[in-house]
């Protein structure tokens, strides 16, 4: 919209605005009190993303807090781009899990590849070269055309994203299942590898220091992602056009390289990506962490579109960018380290000590917040949450054997299935060997990469049985840490950390929070007994459409050490002869 | 027989990773006049018209449906009669 | 012996390959930018895959306008020898150093897996560790391998032995089932198959180590002669 | 400034992969009276006209050096004056 068709912050009070932003009217009643005024259009739209599930985790919160997120290898827990934990020899695993659910409903080839852009950017901006990357995905069932397009495409995307940036996909999982057809699941994943020394953290310490934005140009796509991933699909979803980015892997490319240069200035203090709600949560939440404020000048943010508006810049979700602080006067050495790959490094404002957000755009202030109103200071929600029907019918449910005319028919429709079925056909499209160090290759419980220089390597594995959990929500979320680290410990390594991907419906509705509550509790208690502390993750809320959700189906990945490459175990049987056993129960 | 020609390109404001690229090859190669490119797609196929649909209407199903993506592309589309000898 | 691997934008095996001989055959090798101008001092050129300037427009076509490709131009028209793997293959192709053109995949599809190849010629100087006829384990990772040349040149590449490699099972829908060749001269080599994936049986299969084994060899017997 | 709209094919006789792809598709969706198709590049970008060289030649150039590649691929372009306000 022109700057001059905004409506002034009367109009958006007395005309309830807002509320197509995502607030309710508490939230902008709230807003006022914080601002001691009535916000302005740009200073609304921050804080509609800022405040939105996506970003605030309003509704979540109350339940991550449950997680055990720490242990004597944990070098950095939640509240970062990913968490670290220690691998010996001065190294460490750098891994998050993240969700593109709801742009890959809608454009699943880009949808799935800037999916996979936002979690490489989180990774390598905490200095941690990307070394491999996971996926957990569902769909609805291929019988259907609109599934096998959504299935096709957001392959594709995955492959297209990872295989450009030279990031092996090396593992995953699928499931297919009628609860997923409005509304398919799309998690990745991605770990890096870093040297202790190296790791990096998105703050803006030291008033007085430079604000720079590094990458691509701010264009007007994806306006309002964060709110928009804080929605439930509708059928006019796909008229939300502006919520679909495309990605460029190969300016990725040229960033990952780039930033890891960066890293080893010491002129550069702190780095994080411009992911949900871009400029806006980059800034304020470094600030924040800092105990810091921001000022930018919008005029000097590199645009790509003539005429953008403040409101157009501070919700973009352009990707390929990143926000970095540098200390004052040494802005130079940084644009120099960065123009070889062919980036721009731009100063676009400067480090304040009044814990405030200010952007200024044509010679006038356009915004002015306490930063910690757009982070710590949201409201938080202690949602209520009833137990189901359902649940109890389910857990009388008695133990019935079918009658099975012939087990070796049976057997095949088992593994036609395609749930169960190879996958190699989607593998077969990731480029799982560049970088040279894959060992266990997909198709196997666990990836494995080996870490050149070293007689060690990592076993990786993404894991979340939803139809568990759909029947028992706590059981069903101890068996997804646990099957995770099965996974960990049949390839031969020690499970570490773990990171999740809470992909629930509207938590609105009691039993679905009652599920959320409920699978949280299980997945909390199982990684306390597996010693595996959950060191990041990502929520994602309203997976439904028109009024049907999903299975709960909070998605498991896990990171394990290999201490010695030659203790590696595959699934395959290897010789003939070789003595069988069962292990357990 | 109809020949049709579709067009595809991005809708405005829509990312050109391609078109970016051949932009900053051009620079390189010493083209400095030229800018603003944009990549889409072009096709053309031949069409036998039926009784029960317009070639129209059916050159318009094909786009939407699979030559080209509504989210993020536009399409226009030109045709010509083939005569066929 | 010395090697230099150029580093495009978007190159992405240039580790690998920087890897393959810093660490397999232990022999020198520098990364050279692209913005390079210069190759002096440098034994042996490796263009490594990945997607150069993303592969936007087509396969290798942005980069072969680099700076460096000048120098890799002249470098191989001294006879030096020039490897170019996966998208290093595709630049030569745009470059004009070997004949042809690479298309989308019979499928359409990105494909990444072992593939079994069979050294058709083994008298290059890259190929003289292996047997004539040899079938090697090998994977390929490409969406664009799918070769192309019209029907005088690929009699002229079967004649002059310029094939070197051949799929045994074609995954991609390649002219004669070619994988790599060599320019008449054959000095310069270019291969969809990665031989730098195939150092280590660690990682499946070490089949491709010979062919960097191969071009050490050679240069050792052409140095100890000319030296 | 002169807009030019280049359309860059396999030449005939290369099989495309892409096309026979679209086509299949087609046919499992109900369309049967298509055929031939082909799939190519559509470009649009922007150029100044310069002194030296006509913007034939420029354009004819770019085709030749970068858009397309002549070993399996041929090109046409059109122009129009754009008229800047
Ligand atoms: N389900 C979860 N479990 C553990 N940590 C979580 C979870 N969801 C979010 N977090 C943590 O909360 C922080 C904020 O997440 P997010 O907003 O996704 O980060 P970013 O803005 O870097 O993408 C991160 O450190 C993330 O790891």
């Amino acid at each position: 919209m022109p700057l001059l068709l905004e409506p002034h912050a009367e109009s958006i009070k007395a005309n309830q605005l807002y509320q197509a932003m995502g607030l309710t009217d508490y939230e902008f009643t709230l807003i006022e009190t914080m601002l001691e005024r009535t916000p302005n259009y740009t200073e609304t739209g921050i804080f509609s993303v800022m405040w939105s599930e996506h970003c605030s985790y309003k509704k979540s919160q109350p339940l991550l807090k449950k997680f055990p997120t720490s242990s004597e290898r944990v070098l950095q827990g939640p509240g970062e781009g990913a968490g670290v934990v220690d691998i010996g020899d001065g190294l460490a695993a750098v891994f998050k899990i993240e969700s593109h659910n709801h742009p890959s409903a809608i454009s699943p080839y880009q949808g799935a590849a800037t999916g996979v852009g936002g979690i490489l950017r989180d990774v390598f901006s905490m200095g941690a070269r990307p070394v491999a990357l996971l996926n957990s995905l569902r769909f609805g069932e291929l019988n259907q055309p609109r599934t096998t397009y959504l299935f096709e495409e957001v392959i594709a995307g995955i492959a297209g994203y990872g295989n450009c940036v030279g990031v092996p996909t090396v593992g995953g999982e699928i499931q297919f299942d009628d609860c997923y057809q409005g509304n398919p699941l799309v998690n990745a994943m991605c770990v890096g590898l870093i040297h202790h020394h190296d790791i990096q953290v998105g703050q803006a310490k030291g008033v007085g220091n430079t604000v720079m934005y590094i990458g691509s140009k701010t264009g007007c796509d994806g306006i309002h992602g964060a709110t928009f991933a804080s929605e439930s699909l509708t059928d006019e979803s796909s008229e939300d056009r502006p919520a679909v980015q495309v990605g460029d892997p190969f300016m990725e490319k040229l960033l990952i390289e780039a930033c890891l240069e960066l890293i080893q200035s010491d002129a550069l203090i702190g780095i994080q990506d411009m992911g949900a709600a871009g400029l806006t949560s980059s800034a304020s939440e470094m600030a924040s962490k800092a105990g810091t404020g921001i000022k930018m000048n919008l005029d000097d943010v590199p645009q790509r579109e003539p005429d953008m508006t403040p409101y157009e810049m501070m919700l973009s979700e352009s990707q390929e960018r990143m926000l970095v602080i540098v200390e004052q006067g040494r802005e130079q050495e940084i644009q120099d380290l960065v123009s070889p790959y062919g980036i721009e490094a731009v100063s676009i404002g400067t480090v304040t000590d009044d814990k405030r957000l200010r952007l200024t755009f044509q010679g006038e202030m356009v915004a002015d917040i306490p930063v910690d109103a757009l982070t710590e200071d949201a409201p938080v929600y202690h949602l209520p949450s009833r137990e189901p029907e359902a649940f109890r019918t389910n857990q009388i449910n008695t133990f019935n054997v079918p009658d099975i005319d012939d087990p070796n028919v049976l057997l095949q429709d088992l593994l036609r299935a395609p749930t169960i079925a190879s996958k190699e056909w989607v593998y077969d499209q990731y480029d799982y060997m560049v970088q040279t160090n894959t060992v266990v290759a997909p198709g196997s419980d666990a990836a494995v990469i080996r870490l050149k220089g070293t007689d060690k390597a990592l076993a990786m594995t993404t894991d979340c049985n939803s139809r568990y959990l759909q029947l028992d929500p706590k059981t069903g979320g101890e068996i997804a840490v646990a099957e995770a680290a099965r996974n960990i410990v049949c390839s031969g390594a020690e499970p570490l950390a773990l990171t999740d991907c809470l992909n629930f419906g509207n938590p609105e509705n009691e039993t679905i929070f009652w599920m959320m509550e409920q699978a949280t509790d299980g997945m909390a208690e199982a990684a306390k007994q597996l010693k595996t502390p959950v060191i990041s993750g990502n929520v994602s809320l309203y997976n439904e459409t028109n009024g049907t959700s999903v299975y709960p189906t909070p998605v498991v990945g896990m990171v394990g050490l290999i201490h010695d490459v030659n203790h590696i175990t595959e699934q395959r049987a290897k010789n003939a002869g070789d003595l069988v056993y069962v292990i357990g129960e | 027989m109809v020949k049709v020609k579709v067009y595809i390109t991005l809708k405005s404001g829509v990312l050109d990773p391609q078109g970016k690229a051949i932009e900053g090859a051009l620079h390189t190669m010493g083209v400095d006049n030229v800018g603003d490119i944009r990549v889409g797609k072009y096709m053309e196929f031949h069409i036998e018209p039926k009784a029960d649909h317009s070639i129209d209407e059916q050159v318009t199903f094909m786009c939407n449906k699979l030559l080209s993506n509504p989210v993020i592309e536009d399409y226009r589309y030109d045709m010509e009669e083939v005569i066929t000898t | 012996m010395k090697f230099a691997v150029v580093v495009f934008p978007g190159s992405n095996c240039d580790r690998d390959l920087f890897h393959a001989i810093e660490t397999g055959l232990d022999e020198e090798v520098d990364y050279v930018f692209h913005t390079e101008t210069n190759l002096d001092g440098y034994d042996a050129v490796l263009l490594p895959g990945g997607f150069s300037y993303g592969d936007y427009l087509r396969s290798g076509a942005i980069a072969r306008f680099s700076n460096v490709m000048r120098a890799v131009s002249a470098f191989a028209s001294e006879g030096k020898p020039v490897l170019g793997i996966c998208n290093g293959f595709q630049v030569l192709l745009e470059a004009g150093l070997l004949p042809g053109a690479m298309k989308r995949n019979r499928d359409l599809k990105f494909i990444c897996r072992p593939v079994e190849l069979i050294v058709e010629h083994n008298e290059t100087l890259f190929t003289t560790s292996y047997q004539q006829g040899e079938t090697i384990q090998v994977p390929i990772a490409h969406a664009d391998g799918n070769y192309e040349c019209d029907a005088h040149t690929l009699e002229k590449l079967a004649s002059n032995d310029q094939i070197v490699f051949r799929y045994a099972n074609n995954p991609n829908g390649s002219s004669a089932d070619i994988a790599g060749i060599v320019n008449e001269r054959g000095n310069v080599l270019g291969m969809m198959p990665h031989p730098e994936r195939a150092i280590d049986t660690l990682l499946g299969s070490d089949d491709g180590f010979k062919l960097f084994q191969s071009m050490l060899a050679n240069w050792r017997e052409r140095h100890a002669t000319t030296s």
